[in-house]
């Protein structure tokens, strides 16, 4: 099982990647937590966003996810 | 010969873009409406931008300006709606956002700019990164922007 | 490569003209500016209109853009300012009038913009007639024009 | 001693010309009379307004005429 994680705006930096693929143990908390603890705690900001599979979520209740969904992690945004 | 709603023209362009060319042939393409209100944001020249850049998430950024053109729509009579957004990296005196409003009425016109603008600015999905002194910096969101945004909430109430 | 305003640029046209062109050459003259609101006016097509012809008065009409240039700019900050309007007999969809206004910020350019467009509309010196089914017929000045123009005087208040 | 009238908008249709000169006998009450009932009519309604050379009058008080003198009578605008 793969997830595949999007890392948008300022958080493409703290990852040093736009998008990485994770493997998928159980939860979404220890697929966060697989990625480091600096990621992590940034992921994890109240203010950040996120979509599975270009849905976005409207809390951040942990989703169910399968193989090969897209987590994308957005922050705020800032505008056009 | 009648004002007959057109489909709005939204895009997501990677490339730049001539915003003259573009008002042309949207003019063009609503002879019937009487006025045509445009707004477009450039990358300003001699702030110390050397350069911008916007990023955009495909699955959501496209959804969410059509969305906002369907609401533009839904609340002024228009007889056709442009909205062009720029994505990618982009030089001073680029242009960065091009949004038209063509209608019957001058005050309709200037209403869905101004409201389009708005919205585009503090809701839509890009994130903004400028190059100052060769160093790249992520823009946060301005607290003026959820301001200009507050004004049509309070219009709603009309 | 500072917003070092410039002379507004204000003339009347007796010959057509293609406003993307204009509002392309104001924007590059102009890139301090962060946004750029332009209101093109057209004959409307469908209508019954055949012809639109506006009169003008040399010594007065002009003059009285040129003044109202100046109380725009005096009224908000403004990068640059363009008022082009048609005189003589025009077609339908040929452009009557392009206001565009450079602002460094968006609210100044769209209220500018609007200011100018309400005030040429109900005080400047043109006299219009309209041509349906073959036969000239003189307009009379609309209500709502007045109506327009009310709006910023009680915003004057402000 | 002449007076160029200047008829605008609907009053050109009315005087039959745009322009046309007068003889300046005394007043420009005189001279208007001297266009014909009509004419001298339309060109006494309260809402149309005069210029002198080019400078617009600010009530209809008689103004002190000379020879040459260009006279323009502006009907209600209609607006850009």
């Amino acid at each position: 099982m793969a997830l595949n994680m999007v890392f948008l705006g300022k958080l493409e930096d703290v990852a040093g990647c736009g998008a990485r693929e994770v493997e998928l143990a159980g939860t979404l908390d220890e697929a966060i937590d697989s990625l480091g603890p600096e990621l992590a705690k940034a992921l994890r900001e109240p203010r950040v966003k996120l979509a599975v599979n270009g849905i976005l979520l409207q809390d951040r209740d942990a989703p169910v996810l399968r193989d090969g969904d897209v987590i994308a992690f957005l922050p705020p945004v800032s505008g056009g | 010969m009648s004002a007959e709603p057109t489909r709005s023209d939204v895009r997501l362009l990677t490339q730049a873009f001539t915003p003259g060319e573009e008002v042309d042939r949207f003019t063009r393409a609503h002879p019937a409406a009487g006025g045509i209100v445009s707004f477009l944001g450039q990358v300003r020249e001699g702030g110390g931008v050397e350069a911008l850049e916007l990023q955009h998430y495909e699955p959501l950024t496209l959804p969410a300006m059509e969305d906002l053109a369907a609401q533009v729509r839904g609340r002024w009579p228009l007889d056709g709606l442009l909205i062009l957004h720029r994505s990618g990296e982009m030089a001073p005196a680029d242009p960065i956002v091009l949004v038209a409003a063509a209608a019957r009425h001058r005050r309709d016109a200037f209403a869905a700019a101004d409201f389009a603008m708005d919205h585009l600015k503090s809701q839509s999905w890009f994130w903004k990164r400028e190059k100052v002194d060769g160093t790249w910096r992520w823009i946060e969101p301005r607290e003026e922007d959820f301001e200009d945004i507050a004004r049509w909430d309070s219009a709603a109430a009309e």
